[in-house]
Order: structure tokens, then C-alpha cells, then sequence
């Protein structure tokens, strides 16, 4: 017997927003891209205890495509966060909702 | 109370804590490695639960792989000087706000669910069992998340290669 | 039309004499506007035409007993149908043939007055129109007829008013008769129009039927109908609280002046009272309104002439005089007082003014000293004339005057009114006064100026032209001298065709002479002020400064409407309407695209703000989708 | 209602004229701007003649719809091509006729684009026969839209002051109101129980319920009644007519805020006749408001082109009272008002339309004396304005008369008020006559010409209608009467 599935998934919830939390607050895009690993672990922790107790598989197959999920979207986007440092010089969003305005395309 | 039991919430303790001082981090390359500790927690988590496949698979590409990934980008860019502000006010109070609401939310939800609070059995899904079982049922998925990587490789080399074309050179005048 | 009717030749004369004048209306505006004699020769023509039908007509139906009624439909909508008709009765004929004759006079002296005049054939055009207008109206068969035709006349008088449009005093005057007296009219047609939902037909000959009328409506609604329309009286006559645009109207021509805001068209409102005298006398009410404003006007208006400088005015308030004077007559009860009073003053009237219009064509100037200064009484024909017709005014024997004034005057007193009567007896008092220090200010000028001057003048003008004139108040004379002596048959006329219940006029023996004494203490006063040789021409108004003030800015009624108008409607609530509409309906609604654009804004916000914050609102509607699903679904 | 299927189909033929003279005008070249006035000025006429013919060989013994023509076109739907006229229909295919050959005309001198600007008005005018004479509520709806969208371009395009903002003002009320009228004809037609956009049909078989009257004509009214003016949405007429050009000033205040009364008569009133009843006060009410809003705030602007926008709220607003009053007399004098007045305010246009474009200037302030230069075209402004006033003998008073009439039995205190408002409304009439054409002549003003012959045509047409239909407006009124026994006699 280890613990109920709920402490698990509260656990999860726990990490999804913290992740969530440095998505939204930090003003810096690669602090961003990492709230956003954050969720998708949290995410990855849930299915992982409920695959233990329903004691199916389909949630760990489930984990597989969250990681290749996840390494698309960090690959995909620190590459993103380097174009626009070289554009503006910053990783701030702010810059980039200035330069919206403007109406030239980060 | 098994051992597997306090087992689950040291892990527990570490992850949260590890999380939340990579969140809290001015240093970036300080919240790397603070996450790469969560991650390590998280594997252990994983092999409490029953994947030990899963488990290897995080640490490789979890903690190797993404977080190495991130460490790159932050030694290239080499920032002259940090963001301003840590943390603006007006966006850390909804911040906050929101994910108070969303923990609030999920942990009624998660707490509404009479079922879950039976504690589970221990068990394991072998790597072997896993990988069969995996590619029986999903495979054709395996096959599409390799096109999403490779995809996301050549996308990566085209964003990340340095144009030195007038389109980059108007862009910065234009403003 | 039955075909049975033995007189169908009175109904082509009358159709002759009313539509000539529409003809000769339209030829000269569409065709002949630009050829002066020919547009003149037009018009004339059809005005000496409609003179000798009126004139054939009149002495044809002497002898008439029965009212004549030729009604046509113009017009059939569900209930509404709007007859067009003539209706020749003794008081419509005497009418036809006043307003022909004057019409007809005042053309001719045209003739010499407007020579020279650019808008000559202009002036003929609307001279047809107005003839055309006011004939019809006298013959109108019904009510509804009437006020079309009372409408048309208002148009005709705006357009003459307004003749000289260059000037912004003419166009000013014409706007102003024209809207004053459409705030009368807009009495007259809700009192039309009630009557006719009440009664179901405007038919003159019904509404003076008092058995039918009392037994369609209840008293209260005969004396609101009656009120009601006594506003169009009022307004067009000039009355009491309306009466300040006619001495404005006096910017127009002379002899439009003479035709129009003396002899015919103001006493239109009289004689529509007289056209439903039977119907008003239904309300004793109305009748004791009429009186009432009869005599305040009366009273207001010679106190206004007392003091006025300008030659036509005198004779404008003269005129709102006397006709507030027919009023009190027809207010009194006697009918044949006041049509008779109507009658003898178009002719003496319009004798005055024309007189007036001679004096002013020659000096060029309104301002009786500035005439009397520049040898006006050399104008002997004229100035003769002129005392004939004041006389007239005055009420002095033998004149046409004295006859239909003192017939009034015991009207008054016969049918107790002592009040009115007083009133009336110092009315008659001041005009006799005003009119003769008139005179006696053109007689005895107090310096002389270079009269040679005077007389070289106007040669040019063409002596036909001047001789056209002189012989129109020559005629106009004439017919004030004998006019008086007509009484008795004119009375016995109308009470033929009328069933007039009303005896004869009553006669008190004493009257005349008390009415003349007063008309000779008048005149000596006007002497003693004006007249004698070391008089200082100097009024015992103008010595007591209120009076003098009071009545020079007539009785502050035209400040008072002026301000009215410009506090109430202009920076009232035309005002307040055009900032409504700016501000409230129109600003709404483009607070309304302000507000679509600012949503816009918003959600263009939400979609191109910062990531982190369109991040906030994703997550946030998560959450609520979560706690939807969770509860909600 | 029995109708017998016209031999010859005249509607159509009606709307052929404007499409042909569409396509007519498209085919010539721009530069030929000559020849593209007269091929208008060609085809408008026919429609013009056309329109005439339709009004004399009208059977008014017979009454009911006639030269009906019927196409089934989307069976599934119950669309059809249905067209047909009535009293109603008629005066307003004449007025239309008249008005948009006399406006072809005024817009002779016309040199900027004039191609784009015929064949908009072509298409614009195509629309409002088209409304006029359908019978299918689908179909009216089209004509609607058809007619309502060339306005945005004619005065984005060829307008004056502000034309921006008074375009854009104009199409989003307008389509405000279409927004209005789709629901309710759909659900007028949901509710019948059968699948048939057919008026007639619609009519005749099926009874809505009160409420379902009730919720239908309010939609009803207020959509049409944008575009007719109705008090408090009436502010898009001034403003429109200020911007837009000369010709389509005429078009818009003459006919299209027809469009707007006569849609509330023929869909609104024909089909929700309890509706009409249970909203006729309110009508009352709103339109007294109208009557005595628009000459009050007439009476205050500074600018020609408004006073006449605001005057045209008033005038609307006698039609209205006339619609409201339920009665014979009322419904009469409310489309004899239309009539009138699209005559009128189209003269009205096209005189101001020719002051602006001698002087260059609508400012009353800077105006006067112009009766001194311009004789001629002073004399059609002053008719225009008698004619507003309600003169007897021109037609917009037996209009006025016949409502005031049936007002006054109804409805006596807006009666009483629409009545006042007739002093009121000559005092500012008369205002603006003094205020431009009496006075002292400028000398600004010294060398301007008078109206040319050519301009001078249909202003002699407009005034001419004016004068004949004031002096015999039986010919109208029995037309139109045979249409309101009709309907009356349906209650």
C-alpha cells in the first residue's frame, strides 16, 4: 500500500501551479518555457498514479508522448526565444507586446 | 504507515521544495539545477509508482536532455542585464490569484472523489511489459510523436540559423 | 348639381369671377412676369371683369330670399370629404363686391404707384392670386373651403408684404404676418376639425342653423369650437393678443397696404364672424370673449396712433382699430352693425391709405411731419380726399362713417353693454383725435420747406399713371360720401336673405348728437394741439413721457413677443431640442461605436497584449470551464 | 386574396428598365460621361413612363393587387417572385418614377466619376421598385439591402461635409434596422405554420396570435421605421443628408424613407393588423414627438442641408400619425404624405443641391439675397418651403389635412400638438426662405448664374406634380383608397 491516488494527484495540482505560477509571473521567456516543463511533468505525475491505480498501462504510454511533447516544445521554442534575443536584445514578453504595437512583427 | 508511504511523501517534500525555489530563482542557471533536482524527485517517483522505464526516461531527457538544453540557451544569450523587475506587481497578484483559484479548484475536485482516497497496491509494469504493450496499442502514435520530433529538429535548426538577409537588418529599422 | 337648378347663370358669373383672377394669375407667372403693361393689363382685365359680375350678381340677387348653394366635392377620403362650393347669401354678395371693387381700384392706382418697379409683373401676379384667394373665400360654401382659401390670402399677403424682399424689414414683416396669424389659424383648424368630428359636415348654411347645431353638440362644445376658431379671427384681423404684425405689414406697397391690410383681407376675420354669427351667437361666452377683445384692441390701437409719426402706421392701428370696433358690434349681437361698419370702412379705408400711398410717391418718405415739411397740402386733390375720408374715420356727418359707427354705438347701448359703450365713445373720442392731428400736421407744417422741389417732382413717372390714382380716390370719395345714405337698404338686403330676427337698428335719438359733439371736441382738440397757428405740434401724450413711451413702443407687446419668441422657442427649446438631439440621442449613439470600438480595443488587447497576459485569461478560463464542467454541467 | 396573373408582365418590365440601364451605362466607357448621362436620363425616363402607365391602367374599380406575376423560385422555401401592385404600391412606383428621373436630370453637371455614380444610382433605384412592388417577404427583404448598400459608396464617395462619418452613420442604423426585420420575418414565417415567405398567403391563411402580432410588429416598426425617421432614431437623416450629394439627397429623403413607412404598412400592418392596434399608441406618441422635435431643432441649425433633414423628420412624422390613427382618413392622408413628400423634399434637395453648387456654401449665415441673382431657382426654393409649410393647393396639405383629421378624433392631444406644430413649422420655413433668398443681394454673389434650362427641367417636372396633385388630389386619394377599403375592410 503506498498512498491514495488523490495525495498524488494533489500533488500534481501542486506542481502544475507552481508551473503555472512561473508561467504567468516571471518576466523572462526562458523562465516561461520552464513553468511550462513544470506543467507538463505535473501533468506526466498524474497520469503516472492513475495508471497505478487503475492498474492500466495507457497512462505511462501516455507519459511517452508528454516527454516527445515536451522536447518538440523546448527545442521549438529556446530556439523561438534566440531568435527574438537577437531581434531585441531581451527576452522580456513586455518587449514583445512594444514591438506588437508598433506594428512590426517580433 | 509502510515505508513506501513516508518513501512517497519525503519525494513529495523534495519535488515541491525543489520546484518552487527554481521558480523563486533570480539566477536562471540556478533554477536549472534546482529543477533538474525536482526532476530527479519526480524519477523517483515515477519508480515508486511502478515505471521504472518512465523513470529512466525522465532523468535522461528531463534532466539530461531539456534541462542541458536550457543551459545552453542561457550561457549563449548571455543577458546584459536582468529584467527589471523580479516580480511586477501587477502581474504577480493575478498570478497568484489564478493559481490559488486553480489549486483551490483542483484540489475540491480532486477531493470530491470518494474512490480515491483508498490507498493503492504496489505494482510494477516492467520496461519490457511496457515497450510490448506500447507499441501493440500505440504504435501508430509512437510513429507520429517521431515525426513531431523531427519535425521540431528541422524547425529548431531553421529558427535558430542566423539570417543575414536585409529582411533582419529592415525589421530593426522599421520600428 | 341638379339639373333641375333654374340659375345656372349666377353660377357661372361667380365661377367667372372667381377664376378669372386664378387665370390671369397663372398667365402672368408663367408667361408674362417680365412684360410689365401686359401683366398689368392681365390683371386688371380680370378684376374689372370680376367687378362687373360681382356688381351683375349683386344687383341680380337684390331681391333674394333664400340663401344660393352650389357645392361640388373636391375631394372624398372614407369619411372625410372636403366640398368645394359657392354659397351666394346677401352678406357673401355685399363681400364680392367690396373686395372686387377695392381690388379693382387698388389695381388701377397700382398702375401709377409701382410704375417703374422691377417686380411690376411680380406685383400684378400676386395681386391676381390674392383677388382669386380672397373672392373665393367670401363665397366659400363651407367652412373647410374657407380656411383653404383664409390660408391662400395669408400666402398672398406674405408674398406682397415681402414684395420688396431687399429690404430686411419687408421680409422680416412678411414672415411675421404670415407665422402670427398661422398661430391664430392653428386655433381655427383645431376648431374646424373638432367641429367636423362633432357635427359631421362643414357646411356654412348647417352651422348657422342654430336648431341643428344645438342639437349635435352640448353648449361647452359650441363655445370651445367657437373660441377656437375666434383664435383664426384674431389672428388674421389682427386682435388683441396678435395684433402687432400688421403695423410691420405695413412695409408692403401702399396699395397693397389698402387692399390687403385694411379694406379686405384683415377684415376677412370679421367677416367670418359674421359668416357664423349664427353659430356664435349659440355661445354667449364666445360672444362676450369677442366683445371683450373687440374693445381691448380698439382701446390698445388708437392709443398706439396717438403717437406714431409714420404716416401708414396711424393707419394701421386705425385699422385694428376699427376693426376691433366691428367686433364689438358683431359681440354685441347685431349683425348688420358690423358687416355694415365693414362695409363702409373698406371704402374709406382704403381711401386713406391710398391717399397716404399718393403723398409718400411723391416725398419718398413714411413721416408726416417730414410730408407737411415738404408741402404735402399742395396736393390739393389728395389732401381733400384724405379729410373726406378721415372725416369718414371720425364719424363726422354725413360721411359713410358716421352712419355705421353710431349704429354700433347703440347697439352697444341697446343691448346693455354700458361698459363697452364707454369704451366705445372714448375710442370713437382718440380716433377722431389721431386721425385729425394727422391732418392738421400735413395742413400746418410748423417751417416750410422748398415747395418748387415738391412739384417738379414725379413728373417723370408718366401723368397717366398719376392721373389713374387721383381718380381712384376720387371714386373712393365718392362712394364715402354716399355710401351712409344706403343704410336702410342695405339692411333690409341682408335681412331678406338672412332672416336677420333682429329689428332695426336701434336709434337713439340722442346719439348722433352726443357722437358728434364728441367728434367736434376731438377735432378742436387735434386743432388746439396741432392745428392752430401757435401750436407746437406737440400731443398731450407725448407731454406725459410713460404714456408717450408706452404707447411709441406699443405697449412693449412686440418687445415682450420678441423676447418670448427668443427665451422660449429659439433658446428654449429649440435649443434645448438641438442639444438633446446632439448630445443625448446622438451622442448614445455614438457612445454606442465608441463603445463597440473600445471592445474592440479590449479584445484586441486580449489578443495582442502581452503573452503572459493573454496567458492569465487562458488559464483563467480554464478554471472556469473546469469549475463549469464540475458543477455547472 | 384573388389575383389574376398580369398578361403582360409591366413589374417586371419596370425593373428591367433599371437593370437594363444598368448594364447599359456599364457598357460604355468612362471617358464618354456625356453619353452616359443621356443613356440614363433615356432609361430612367422609361421607367418614368412605365410607372404612369401602371398608374392610369390601374383598375381602381376592381381594386385588390394587380399585374401580378408569379415565378416560384425556391419551392423548398416557398420563395417566389412574386410581384404585384395596389394602391398602396402605386403612388410609390410614381413617386419613385418621378423622383429618380428628376434627380438623373439635376446631377447633369455632374464630372467626377460619373459612371460609378449612374450606375450605383441605377442599382439603388432597382432596389426600391423592387421593394415596392414584391410581394414575397424574402424578396422585400433583398430590396431592402439592395437598396440601402450603394448609399454607403454615393456618399463616401460624392458627398460633401463630414461624408465619412454621415456614410458610415447612415449604413450601420440602416442595417440596424435590417437587423430588425430579418428576425421578425422569419419569424412570422416560423410561426405560420406553413413554409411560404408568400405576403398574400401569409395574409389570408394564416391568423398569428396576438402576441406573436405584438412581438413581430414591434420588430417591425422599429426596423422600418429607422429608416422612415422615427423620432428617436431619426438622426441619421440630417446628418445623411447633409453628405450626400445632390441627387442622392433627393433619392434618399424622396423615396427611401418611403421605403421605411411602407414597409411598416405593407408587412407590418398587412400581416400584424392586431399588432398594429396594440402599438398604435405608441406610434401616436412617438411620432407627435417627431412632428414638434423636428421643427423645434429645425429651427435651429445653421446649416441648409439640415434644416431640410430636419423638416423631413417632421413630415415623416405626420405619416406616422397617419399610420397610427387605424382609421380610413388616416392611412389615406399617411401614403398621400408620402407621396407629397417625397415631391416636395426631392424639390427641395435639388434646390439646395443647386445653391451649393453656385455659391459653394450651405451655411444660412453666409447666404442672402440670392432671389436678386438667382430668380429662378429662389422661386423652387420658395415653393419647396410653401409646400412644407402645408400651403393649400400644394399637395403636401390635403396629406396633412386628412391626418390631422383622423388625428384629432383619435388621438386629440397629439392632434392638437401636430396641429401647433404647423405655426412653428412656418416660422421655420420662413426663417431659412429669409435668411438665403431675401435681403440685399451679396456681392459675393454678384456673378452667378441662373438655373440653366437644362437644371431648370426637373425642378419645372417637381413643381409641376406639386401644383396638380394640390390642386386635384382626388386622383391620388381615390387610388389609394381603394387599397385602404381594402385593408380596412380585412380588420
Amino acid at each position: 500500500m503506498i498512498v491514495p491516488l488523490n495525495h498524488i494527484l494533489l500533488l500534481s495540482g501542486l506542481l502544475f501551479s507552481l508551473g503555472m505560477f512561473c508561467t504567468l509571473a516571471r518576466r523572462n521567456l526562458i523562465m516561461m518555457l520552464l513553468g511550462i516543463e513544470i506543467m507538463l511533468n505535473a501533468a506526466a505525475v498524474a497520469f503516472v498514479g492513475a495508471s497505478l491505480h487503475w492498474q492500466q498501462m495507457e497512462g505511462q504510454a501516455i507519459v511517452i508522448f508528454i516527454l516527445a511533447v515536451a522536447a518538440t516544445e523546448v527545442s521549438i521554442g529556446l530556439a523561438a526565444i534566440l531568435v527574438v534575443y537577437r531581434r531585441t536584445d531581451s527576452v522580456d514578453p513586455a518587449m514583445e507586446a512594444a514591438l506588437w504595437e508598433k506594428g512590426g512583427r517580433p | 504507515m509502510s515505508i513506501l508511504t513516508l518513501l512517497f511523501y519525503a519525494i513529495a517534500l523534495l519535488i515541491v521544495a525543489a520546484t518552487a525555489m527554481a521558480v523563486t530563482r533570480r539566477n536562471m542557471v540556478h533554477a536549472v539545477l534546482y529543477l533538474v533536482l525536482s526532476f530527479f524527485g519526480t524519477a523517483m517517483l515515477f519508480y515508486l509508482l511502478g515505471a521504472p522505464f518512465l523513470a529512466a526516461l525522465e532523468i535522461i531527457i528531463y534532466a539530461g536532455a531539456i534541462m542541458v538544453l536550457f543551459l545552453f540557451l542561457i550561457m549563449m544569450i548571455r543577458l546584459k542585464k536582468l529584467p527589471g523587475m523580479f516580480f511586477p506587481v501587477g502581474q504577480l497578484l493575478p498570478a497568484i490569484f489564478i493559481c490559488a483559484g486553480f489549486l483551490a479548484v483542483s484540489s475540491v475536485l480532486v477531493g470530491g472523489n470518494p474512490e480515491g482516497w483508498t490507498p493503492m497496491p504496489a505494482a510494477q509494469a516492467s520496461p519490457a511489459a511496457f515497450g510490448v504493450y506500447l507499441f501493440q496499442t500505440h504504435w501508430l502514435a509512437v510513429e507520429i510523436a517521431s515525426m513531431l520530433l523531427l519535425v521540431a529538429l528541422v524547425g529548431a535548426y531553421v529558427l535558430g540559423r542566423r539570417v543575414r538577409g536585409p529582411s533582419a537588418d529592415t525589421r530593426k529599422e522599421a520600428p | 348639381m341638379q339639373p333641375a337648378t333654374p340659375l345656372p347663370l349666377s353660377l357661372i358669373v361667380t365661377a367667372a369671377a372667381l377664376l378669372l383672377p386664378l387665370l390671369a394669375f397663372g398667365v402672368i407667372m408663367l408667361a408674362t412676369r417680365s412684360r410689365h403693361r401686359l401683366s398689368a393689363a392681365i390683371s386688371i382685365g380680370a378684376a374689372g371683369l370680376s367687378l362687373i359680375a360681382a356688381v351683375y350678381l349683386l344687383v341680380q340677387h337684390w331681391q333674394m330670399q333664400a340663401p344660393l348653394v352650389f357645392q361640388t366635392v373636391w375631394l372624398v377620403s372614407g369619411q372625410m370629404a372636403i366640398p368645394i362650393g359657392i354659397l351666394l347669401d346677401p352678406l357673401s354678395l355685399l363681400m364680392l363686391t367690396v373686395v372686387a371693387t377695392i381690388s379693382f381700384l387698388v389695381q388701377v392706382y397700382s398702375l401709377g404707384y409701382m410704375a417703374g418697379d422691377p417686380g411690376f409683373g411680380r406685383y400684378y401676379g400676386c395681386m391676381s392670386l390674392f383677388a382669386w384667394a380672397m373672392l373665393t373665400l367670401t363665397v366659400s360654401s363651407s367652412l373647410l373651403q374657407l380656411y383653404i382659401f383664409w390660408e391662400l390670402v395669408g400666402l398672398a399677403s406674405y408674398l406682397l408684404i415681402g414684395f420688396w424682399f431687399d429690404k430686411f424689414s419687408a421680409s422680416e414683416a412678411g414672415k411675421k404676418a404670415f407665422v402670427m396669424t398661422r398661430t391664430g389659424d392653428v386655433a381655427f383648424l383645431l376648431g374646424l376639425v373638432l367641429l367636423w368630428l362633432q357635427l359631421g359636415t362643414l357646411d356654412i348654411p348647417v352651422l348657422t342653423d342654430p336648431a341643428a347645431v344645438a342639437a349635435a353638440l352640448s353648449p361647452g362644445m359650441i363655445t370651445l369650437t367657437a373660441l377656437l376658431i375666434f383664435g383664426g379671427i384674431i389672428g388674421k384681423s389682427a386682435q388683441f393678443p396678435l395684433l402687432t404684425w400688421l403695423p410691420d405689414a405695413m412695409e408692403g406697397p401702399t396699395p397693397v397696404s389698402a387692399l390687403l391690410h385694411s379694406a379686405t383681407m384683415v377684415a376677412a376675420g370679421v367677416y367670418l364672424f359674421s359668416r357664423l354669427f349664427g353659430y356664435f351667437s349659440l355661445s354667449p361666452t364666445a360672444m362676450a370673449v369677442c366683445l371683450a377683445i373687440g374693445t381691448i384692441s380698439m382701446l390698445l390701437a388708437s392709443s398706439m396712433a396717438m403717437v406714431a409719426r409714420d404716416i401708414k402706421q396711424v393707419w394701421a392701428f386705425s385699422t385694428i382699430s376699427q376693426l376691433g370696433f366691428m367686433l364689438m358690434g358683431l359681440g354685441s349681437g347685431s349683425l348688420f352693425a358690423g358687416v355694415f361698419h365693414l362695409t363702409t370702412h373698406a371704402g374709406f379705408k382704403a381711401l386713406l391709405f391710398l391717399c397716404a400711398g399718393v403723398l409718400i410717391h411723391r416725398f419718398h418718405t413714411n413721416d408726416m411731419f417730414e410730408i407737411g415739411r415738404l408741402g404735402g397740402r399742395r396736393l390739393k386733390a389728395t389732401v381733400v380726399c384724405m379729410i373726406v375720408g378721415a372725416a369718414a374715420l371720425s364719424g363726422l356727418p354725413p360721411f359713410s362713417g358716421f352712419f355705421s359707427k353710431e349704429m354700433i354705438l347703440g347697439q352697444l347701448l341697446a343691448s346693455g353693454h354700458p361698459t363697452a359703450f364707454l369704451a366705445a365713445l372714448l375710442g370713437a373720442f382718440l380716433t377722431t383725435y389721431y386721425a385729425f392731428r394727422l391732418i392738421f400736421i400735413l395742413l400746418f407744417p410748423l417751417e416750410t420747406d422748398d415747395a418748387g422741389h415738391a412739384d417738379g417732382h414725379g413728373a417723370h413717372h408718366g401723368a397717366w399713371g398719376e392721373r389713374a390714382m387721383i381718380a381712384v380716390l376720387v371714386c373712393l370719395a365718392g362712394v364715402t360720401v354716399v355710401l351712409g345714405f344706403f343704410e336702410m337698404s342695405l339692411h333690409d338686403f341682408l335681412a331678406r336673405g338672412l332672416a336677420l330676427d333682429e329689428a332695426a337698428p336701434a336709434h337713439f335719438t340722442w346719439l348722433p348728437m352726443v357722437a358728434g359733439t364728441l367728434a367736434v371736441a376731438a377735432v378742436l382738440q387735434a386743432w388746439f394741439e396741432f392745428g392752430r397757428k401757435k401750436a407746437r405740434q406737440i400731443g398731450w401724450v407725448e407731454r406725459i413721457p410713460i404714456l408717450a413711451d408706452l404707447f411709441g413702443q406699443r405697449w412693449y407687446l412686440d418687445r415682450l413677443y420678441r423676447y418670448l419668441l427668443d427665451t422660449l422657442v429659439y433658446r428654449g427649446v429649440s435649443r434645448l431640442f438641438t442639444a438633446n438631439d446632439r448630445r443625448v440621442i446622438d451622442g448614445a449613439l455614438d457612445g454606442l461605436g465608441r463603445s463597440t470600438i473600445g471592445l474592440g480595443r479590449v479584445v484586441d488587447w486580449v489578443h495582442g497584449g502581452m503573452i503572459q497576459y493573454r496567458l492569465m485569461i487562458m488559464v483563467a478560463a480554464v478554471i472556469l470551464l473546469i469549475l463549469f464542467i464540475g458543477w455547472g454541467g | 386574396m384573388a389575383y389574376q396573373l398580369a398578361g403582360f408582365p409591366f413589374l417586371t418590365t419596370l425593373l428591367l428598365c433599371c437593370v437594363a440601364g444598368l448594364l447599359a451605362i456599364l457598357c460604355i466607357p468612362a471617358r464618354h460621361a456625356r453619353a452616359i448621362k443621356i443613356v440614363s436620363a433615356v432609361f430612367s425616363g422609361f421607367t418614368l413612363i412605365v410607372s404612369i402607365y401602371l398608374f392610369i391602367a390601374y383598375d381602381q374599380q376592381a381594386g385588390g393587387f394587380q399585374f401580378v406575376e408569379r415565378v416560384a423560385w425556391i419551392p423548398a422555401l416557398g420563395i417566389a417572385y412574386f410581384n404585384g401592385v395596389d394602391g398602396f404600391a402605386l403612388p410609390m412606383l410614381l413617386l419613385t418614377g418621378i423622383v429618380f428621373f428628376t434627380a438623373v436630370l439635376t446631377m447633369w453637371e455632374l464630372e467626377l466619376r460619373v459612371k460609378e455614380f449612374f450606375s450605383l444610382i441605377f442599382l439603388l433605384v432597382t432596389g426600391v421598385f423592387g421593394l415596392f412592388m414584391s410581394l414575397d417577404l424574402f424578396f422585400i427583404f433583398v430590396w431592402f439591402d439592395v437598396s440601402l448598400f450603394p448609399m454607403y459608396l454615393l456618399i463616401a464617395i460624392w458627398g460633401s461635409t463630414r461624408k465619412e462619418y454621415g456614410a458610415m452613420k447612415l449604413t450601420l442604423y440602416l442595417l440596424a434596422g435590417s437587423a430588425l426585420i430579418l428576425p421578425a420575418i422569419i419569424y412570422l414565417v416560423v410561426h405560420s405554420g406553413s413554409m411560404t415567405f408568400d405576403l398574400l398567403a401569409l395574409m389570408e391563411g394564416t391568423r398569428f396570435t396576438p402576441a406573436q402580432q405584438r412581438i413581430a410588429f414591434f420588430m417591425l416598426y422599429i426596423g422600418f421605421g429607422i429608416l422612415a425617421g422615427v423620432f428617436p432614431f431619426h438622426t441619421w437623416s440630417p446628418v445623411g443628408h447633409v453628405a450626400a450629394p445632390t441627387a442622392v439627397s433627393m433619392i434618399h429623403a424622396g423615396v427611401l424613407m418611403k421605403i421605411g413607412a411602407f414597409g411598416i404598412l405593407r408587412v407590418g400592418i398587412f400581416l400584424c393588423p392586431d399588432g398594429w392596434q396594440f402599438w398604435a399608441p405608441l406610434m401616436a406618441v412617438l411620432a407627435t414627438c417627431g412632428i414638434v422635435y423636428g421643427v423645434f431643432v429645425g429651427l435651429s441649425q445653421t446649416d441648409l442641408k439640415y434644416v431640410i433633414g430636419y423638416s423631413s423628420v417632421s413630415h415623416m412624422g405626420i405619416v406616422g400619425l397617419g399610420l397610427s390613427t387605424m382609421t380610413i382618413d388616416g392611412l389615406n392622408g399617411a401614403v398621400f404624405q408620402m407621396f407629397a413628400h417625397g415631391i416636395m423634399t426631392a424639390l427641395f434637395f435639388s434646390s439646395v443641391g443647386h445653391i451649393y453648387d453656385r455659391t459653394h456654401t450651405k451655411a444660412i449665415a453666409e447666404l442672402g439675397g440670392l432671389s436678386r441673382v438667382m430668380p429662378r431657382a429662389s422661386s423652387f426654393f420658395i415653393i419647396a418651403a410653401l409646400t412644407g409649410i402645408g400651403v393649400p393647393c400644394l399637395a403636401s396639405f390635403w396629406g396633412e389635412l386628412a391626418v390631422f383629421m383622423s388625428c384629432v378624433s383619435v388621438y386629440p392631444v397629439a392632434g392638437a400638438l401636430a396641429i401647433g406644430a404647423l405655426a412653428v413649422g412656418a416660422l421655420f420655413m420662413l426663417r431659412v426662405v429669409q435668411k438665403t433668398c431675401y435681403g440685399p443681394p451679396l456681392e459675393k454673389f454678384a456673378g452667378l448664374k441662373d438655373i440653366t434650362a437644362a437644371l431648370a427641367v426637373p425642378r419645372v417636372i417637381l413643381v409641376s406634380v406639386i401644383v396638380l396633385f394640390g390642386l386635384f388630389p382626388g386622383v391620388l386619394f381615390d387610388m389609394i383608397h381603394t387599397a385602404t377599403m381594402h385593408l380596412i375592410g380585412l380588420r
